[in-house]
């Protein structure tokens, strides 16, 4: 028996696709099987290590926990829409130089973590990034100098 | 292999539930398919609550009850400023579910649905004596969050029936709050507990949650506990008929011995915090 | 660049200069690729069949219904691999479960299918015939008389060392020096108790990985998630009979391994689909594979004993360790040993004696985890410090400079302390921890001090220059995340006097890499960076030759210069790199190439000092130390700690990249603080009961102190390149020592037990407020 | 995962003996039983549907007597999967039967249980509360064959 294969039609990173997955895949499957965008990874399939973060009409969700069909119609944002933006562009180049990067493996989704907290907070302490980023599990680092390269960005994009 | 359905009524749910007979229903996902993916539930059909308007919102009543949508999710429900007083409870647990990303997608209908004993809505839930909305193949009905809970991970919810919303009395002016044990920030609770004043200071309502199949609620022990706040041997006495009452695990999360002695430092712990913010109030 | 074009600006020294790693910036992007992002034409997905049972023999398989699932292409069990056994220091495991299965989760057949789902689907419909056998459960169960034998040909299996195998001891190590027994005569103060440490997940962000590929002449190319390609080529090669020239073995990006990636047992198997598939195979591990598949830190118990002399002065110590092996060997017996090394602590103590058993568990298998034994018996030896200091009146730093050895002292069994900061770093720490701190009632400070060795095993560097005088440098180490493609750029720019960014740094690959033993092991800065700084220097030495000839002067009349130039001492006039290269290029010696490869080669041990039966490692490596100091506050409600804030100071020799010793101070202390508090796998019976990160928990952002404060002490070992050692794991070790003292001290109650959860902690301050009425 | 527990029955050791070796009795007592068939003298094999909140399993179980000690004793082990979903339980029980001073039986039972694959990966606090459940129902439903009430 041949998996069933179900047509969806959703907004990525801009643009319209049509993509063929197996019936009940979730996004995560969609994007890396389907259609082969990789910077969303798959760290645990359970929706707790945050590796796998995408934006949902511009709302970060768990991709291994969001069926296809449910972005049927919707907009997805994935890190490799995301480079050319301004906000995003001073979270990378911080990153970069805090130190915030070691394997790299979760960095994508705690970027995208902390695009969306510094949308609905500029400027915030960094209490209220640590809690932002809490669904963002980093076993390099020991988040502190992710920290700094949220609360810097932060900083540098509101002078 | 999941075929998925997005009804855009209730109507139309509750028939794509009666018609697959392996089918459940879908709300955020954040529990039901972190299941699937790990293989512990194998629908062959998905019944997708996500496009029904009914389903979404949080609204006042004349009476000033505030009714939740199912569909509602937790950051909603973190950040809704109706949830204030005695309601200040549920809003609190709702921010402290999981983590800010899984707060935007998971549910209340869906957590109370998955009953989950772990879970941080249902002690708060118990604490605002919350009334689900249910519709199933035979109509629409109603019932106390007091009699929802039948055993672990089993609830009174019949086969086919989904909730719809969840109502609460309105809110009063008195303090609420939710705590919880666990071992790091997001993880479901080791034991919890959503405590309210009542309006004059001089009672509580209080229920325990992750040490029993539901959340321990003992009204006769708070009627009881009334105009005794102050007195340590009366609290002692409540505290010593909940953990009476209290069945818990042994998990990862920690021993049925921990959380016994969780439940009486929790509820002195949690209403020293709520009578102090009174006197500063 | 050719000879026309501007030259290079110098920017100065890049050693000691927190260059950022140029890897972050497609890791930023998204656009890294690890091994599940790596895609071959005609790819199949493979997925593995786990052991239900912890022990049983396999009479045989029935694979007619999953060779006819859809999409299946082969399936491999141990039938398909030869007799082959691979292990790192003893010799005891197949490719795939052939024969006996010892694990619950241990691989027994593995599936290709056009896709994952397919695969995985097909592994369920594979019949195996199981004889089940009692289970051994527990070392101590294990070395009963009449317990059941995991590995029955144990004594005919190729061991490295002296193991002293027998039923189902693995290994046994005992060291000694002095007279313990005679020495607690001397003592004015001895404390004692036994300690049990638990199983720690490594928890990569990123799960295990291989893609393999076999080309038209049946040799192998494997692409996986490792620390090492030659410990990839060396067990895929031994566990199925290849000729090591037949395989070779590339690294992608990695996820992070702290250990679980370095001895390579997923590789093996997909080789294997690859082979009989006759197609590229990809295969990854779900996280709860890799949880239940892979491997662990060790459980431990250690009976310790320490005495000491009125005035603090350490006089005797006893260590007993008995350790779960889980079902191989795999890097055990090294942890077993090393922890015994190491057990002493960075303390002059006379009389030492320490003995351990290692025993094979029906448990997935214990291997490296960043610490490799070492935070297991420093969470005893700490808190005993801790203890004979209070009985004494000697405050935890004090006790601790009268003891701590110094800079060419003999560390127990013999290695010579090259360099030695730990005093600086008690300095650092005590400084900066004494200012004021928030009070409250259950608050309170704790300080533990960590040695950790670096060095270990072959290594190698091949440095070349290219036409246009840039450079590419090749060590076959594979940067785990941590940055040492970094920092050996950084020691080979320095030495030839280039910008960072003139040095490029080839992926790991057997092909073309010298031989690297692996990432891990806090080595790859000390050791291959010094091969780095060797290989550069006879670059640097050949390009002298071709100056001296092109501006007809002597080599010693002539200086290296900044920026890729060789010039006459006190003359304007020199020659550029690229005019160098392209002349050895193009007409004169052929193209620069420098290439060292080198071993640590020191002995470890010193037999007029001291008895040493069983040691694993003859020669291991220069000794890095490191402070650490905790304030941590308990919750009286639940018994749950918090660490406010952490002092973490050591002395790594030279800091090459600074940033990047942070961090590893940083992410240690992180995962050390795991440790302390609440992760642990837990089973149920053979069962592991917690094999998500549902259940088992890491820290996250806001369950770590945001004030980790860092000291790097630089006291430049004389071998180091450019004096620098190793900092990988000296950030970890210390912190169930420190915490432990901080909670004693916040409490009054002392835990012999690790993890420190809320429910141990509520039950030691239930305790001592019992025996204070 | 151990279970255990004990109960008393009003009713001679003998019939509570034959009971307990029945395996049709059996069957209708283990909640979830679906079948029962009966292999040989020692040995029977059984299917059990098992649910907790929405996880449902069913098992194929063969349960074996290994050792028995007429109307004293009898030592058995269960063993079974989930059909192609991937669980594997297994269980060494032990039952002893004692006379009660009032002429009844005293009935002891313990049962080491083990539950791997897609079952075994989760915390064990919700099934062992399960088990407990489903043993305490088991011992309703084997009085009740006595024909006697608690």
């Amino acid at each position: 028996m041949m998996a069933k294969k179900v047509l969806h039609s959703l907004t990525l990173n801009g643009e319209e696709v049509e993509v063929a997955s197996v019936a009940g895949a979730t996004l995560l499957e969609t994007l890396r099987e389907d259609l082969r965008v990789l910077s969303s990874k798959r760290g645990c399939n359970q929706g707790v290590c945050g590796a796998c973060t995408v934006l949902l009409d511009g709302k970060p969700v768990r991709a291994c926990l969001t069926l296809t069909a449910r972005c049927e119609g919707h907009a997805v944002q994935t890190m490799e829409g995301m480079n050319g933006d301004h906000v995003m562009a001073t979270l990378q180049r911080h990153m970069v130089e805090s130190g915030g990067v070691q394997c790299g493996f979760c960095t994508g989704g705690v970027l995208i973590s902390a695009r969306e907290l510094l949308e609905s907070d500029p400027s915030p302490s960094r209490e209220t990034v640590k809690t932002a980023l809490s669904g963002n599990i980093c076993r390099c680092t020991g988040y502190r100098t992710i920290v700094d390269a949220v609360c810097g960005a932060a900083e540098e994009l509101s002078q | 292999m999941t075929e998925v359905f997005n009804p855009e009524t209730v109507e139309e749910a509750v028939a794509l539930l009666a018609q697959h007979g392996e089918a459940m229903p879908l709300s955020g996902g954040a529990t039901l398919i972190a299941m699937r993916n790990a293989a512990l539930v194998e629908p062959s059909h998905l019944i997708s609550l996500d496009r029904i308007p009914d389903l979404r919102g949080i609204s006042r009543d004349d009476g000033g009850g505030i009714r939740i949508g199912a569909m509602t999710r937790h950051f909603e429900t973190a950040a809704c400023v109706e949830l204030t007083g005695s309601l200040q409870v549920l809003r609190r647990a709702a921010g402290m579910i999981a983590n800010r990303v899984v707060r935007n997608m998971g549910t209340m209908g869906g957590s109370v649905a998955n009953a989950d004993p772990a879970a941080d809505y249902l002690p708060a839930l118990s604490c605002c004596d919350a009334v689900l909305e249910i519709a199933g193949p035979d109509g629409r009905r109603t019932l106390s969050i007091h009699d929802y809970i039948e055993d672990w991970y089993e609830t009174a919810l019949e086969e086919g029936e989904i909730i719809t919303a969840i109502t609460l009395p309105a809110p009063v002016e008195v303090s609420s709050t939710y705590r919880k044990i666990a071992r790091v920030s997001g993880d479901y609770a080791t034991a919890s507990c959503a405590m309210a004043l009542d309006p004059d200071g001089q009672g509580l309502r209080v229920a325990i949650g992750a040490c029993g199949p539901g959340p321990l609620r003992d009204r006769a022990g708070e009627k009881a506990l009334r105009g005794k706040l102050d007195d340590p041997s009366a609290v002692s006495e409540f505290t010593s008929r909940l953990v009476a009452l209290a069945d818990p695990v042994d998990d990862v999360r920690g021993s049925a011995e921990y959380r016994l002695r969780l439940i009486p430092r929790l509820v002195t712990s949690v209403l020293s915090e709520l009578t102090t913010q009174k006197e500063m109030a | 660049m050719s000879l026309d074009q501007p030259e290079p600006t110098f920017v100065g020294g890049t050693v000691g200069k927190s260059v950022a790693k140029p890897d972050n910036l497609e890791k930023v992007q998204g656009r890294a690729e690890y091994i599940a992002d790596l895609y071959r034409p005609g790819m199949l997905h493979g997925a593995i069949l786990a052991s239900p049972h912890p022990h049983a023999r396999i009479r045989g398989y029935d694979l007619t219904e999953a060779m006819q699932a859809p999409g299946v292409v082969a399936i491999v069990t141990g039938d398909d691999v030869g007799e082959g056994r691979m292990g790192a220091f003893i010799k005891d495991e197949h490719a795939i479960a052939k024969g006996k299965v010892l694990y619950v989760g241990e691989p027994v057949a593995a599936v290709a299918a056009r896709t994952e789902e397919e695969a995985r689907h097909a592994c369920r419909l594979i019949k195996v015939d199981y004889e089940e056998l009692p289970p051994v459960l527990s070392p101590e169960d294990g070395l009963a008389e009449d317990a059941p034998i995991l590995h029955e040909h144990l004594a005919d299996y190729i061991k490295v060392f002296d193991a002293g195998s027998e039923g189902n001891l693995c290994s046994r190590t005992e060291l000694s020096e002095g007279d313990v027994d005679a020495a607690w005569a001397e003592c004015d103060v001895i404390v004692e108790d036994e300690y049990t440490t638990q199983a720690q997940a490594h928890v990569s962000m990123e799960p295990c990985g291989a893609l393999a590929d076999v080309d038209a002449t049946g040799r192998v190319t494997l692409w996986s998630a490792n620390q090492s390609v030659f410990r990839v080529q060396a067990n895929v090669c031994e566990s199925l009979g290849l000729p090591m020239s037949k395989l070779r073995s590339l690294t992608p990006r990695v996820g992070a391994g702290f250990g679980n990636k370095m001895e390579p047992h997923i590789q093996p198997i997909t080789v294997a689909l690859a082979m009989k598939a006759k197609r590229p195979v990809k295969l990854i591990l779900t996280r709860e594979e890799d949880f239940e598949m892979v491997r662990a830190r060790h459980p431990y118990r250690v009976r310790m004993k320490t005495g000491a002399k009125s005035d603090g002065t350490l006089v005797a110590r006893e260590c007993e360790v008995l350790v779960d092996c889980g079902a191989f060997a795999d890097d055990s017996p090294g942890v077993l040993g090393y922890s015994l090394l190491m057990c002493g602590g960075p303390y002059r103590i006379p009389n030492m004696k320490a003995t351990g058993r290692l025993v094979y568990t029906n448990k997935l298998r214990f291997g490296a985890f960043r610490g490799f034994g070492n935070p297991q018996v420093l969470f005893a030896g700490e808190q005993q410090i801790d203890q004979i200091g209070e009985k004494l009146g000697l405050d935890p730093f004090a006790i601790r400079r009268k003891n701590m050895l110094g800079e060419g002292d003999q560390w127990f069994v013999g290695p010579r302390i090259g360099s030695n900061g730990l005093g600086q770093c008690l300095d650092a720490v005590e400084r900066a921890s004494r200012g004021p701190r928030a009070d409250g009632a259950r608050r309170n400070f704790g300080l533990s001090v960590t040695a950790h060795i670096s060095g270990l095993l072959g290594t190698g560097a091949i440095v070349r220059m290219l036409e246009d005088g840039t450079i590419s440098l090749n060590t076959g180490a594979t940067d785990i995340g941590q940055g040492s493609d970094t920092v050996l750029a950084q020691i080979c720019a320095e030495e030839l006097k280039l910008p960072f960014d003139q040095v490029a740094v080839a992926s790991p690959d057997t092909d073309g890499s010298p031989y690297n033993w692996g990432t891990t092991a806090s080595r790859v800065t000390y050791t291959t960076g010094r091969a780095v700084k060797a290989a550069a220097k006879k670059v640097v030495d050949q390009a002298m030759d071709h100056a001296a000839e092109m501006l007809e002067c002597d080599v010693e009349d002539l200086e290296l210069r900044e920026g890729g130039r060789i010039g006459r001492r006190g003359s304007n006039t020199d020659v550029t790199f690229a005019q160098i290269s392209g002349r050895a290029h193009w007409a004169v010696g052929g193209p620069l190439v420098g290439s060292e490869t080198l071993v640590f080669d020191e002995p470890t041990h010193d037999p007029k000092r001291a008895i040493a039966l069983g040691l694993p490692f003859p020669r291991i490596g220069v000794f890095s130390f490191a402070a650490l100091g905790v304030d941590v506050d308990v919750d009286d409600t639940s018994g749950q700690v918090t660490v406010h804030e952490a002092w973490s100071a050591a002395d790594v020799g030279r800091a090459i990249n600074p940033r990047l010793v942070e961090v590893q101070l940083h992410g240690g202390f992180v995962q050390g603080l795991g440790y302390s508090l609440y992760e642990e796998m837990v089973w149920d019976g053979a069962r592991l009961a917690n094999p998500s990160l549902m259940d088992y928990k890491v820290p996250t952002a806001r369950d770590v102190p945001d004030a980790i404060h860092t000291f790097i002490i630089e006291d430049p070992d004389p071998t180091g390149p450019f004096g620098a050692k190793g900092a990988g794991e000296i950030g970890l070790n210390a912190a169930p020592g420190a915490i432990a003292n901080a909670v004693a001290n916040a409490t009054g109650a002392r835990h012999a037990q690790l993890p420190l959860t809320g429910e141990r902690v509520l039950a030691g301050m239930l305790n001592s407020a019992k025996a204070r009425t | 995962m151990k279970i255990e527990g004990d109960f008393e029955v009003e009713a001679p050791r003998a019939e509570v003996w034959d009971k307990i070796r029945d395996p049709q009795v059996m069957g209708a007592c283990i909640p979830g039983c679906e079948s029962v068939e009966q292999v040989d003298e020692t040995s029977y094999r059984a299917q059990v549907s098992v649910k907790v909140g929405p996880i449902k399993a069913r098992f194929n179980l063969l349960v074996e007597v290994l050792d028995e000690q007429p109307e004293h004793t009898i030592l058995s082990r269960t063993s079974g999967e989930e059909g192609t979903r991937a669980s594997v339980v297994n269980s060494d029980n032990v039952v002893r039967l004692t006379d009660t001073d009032s002429g009844g039986t005293h009935v002891d039972y313990a049962a080491d249980v083990s539950v791997t694959g897609r079952l075994g990966k989760f915390g064990l606090g919700i099934f062992r509360k399960k088990a407990d459940q489903l043993a305490g129902q088991f011992v309703e439903n084997f009085r009740a064959k006595l024909g006697v009430t608690a």
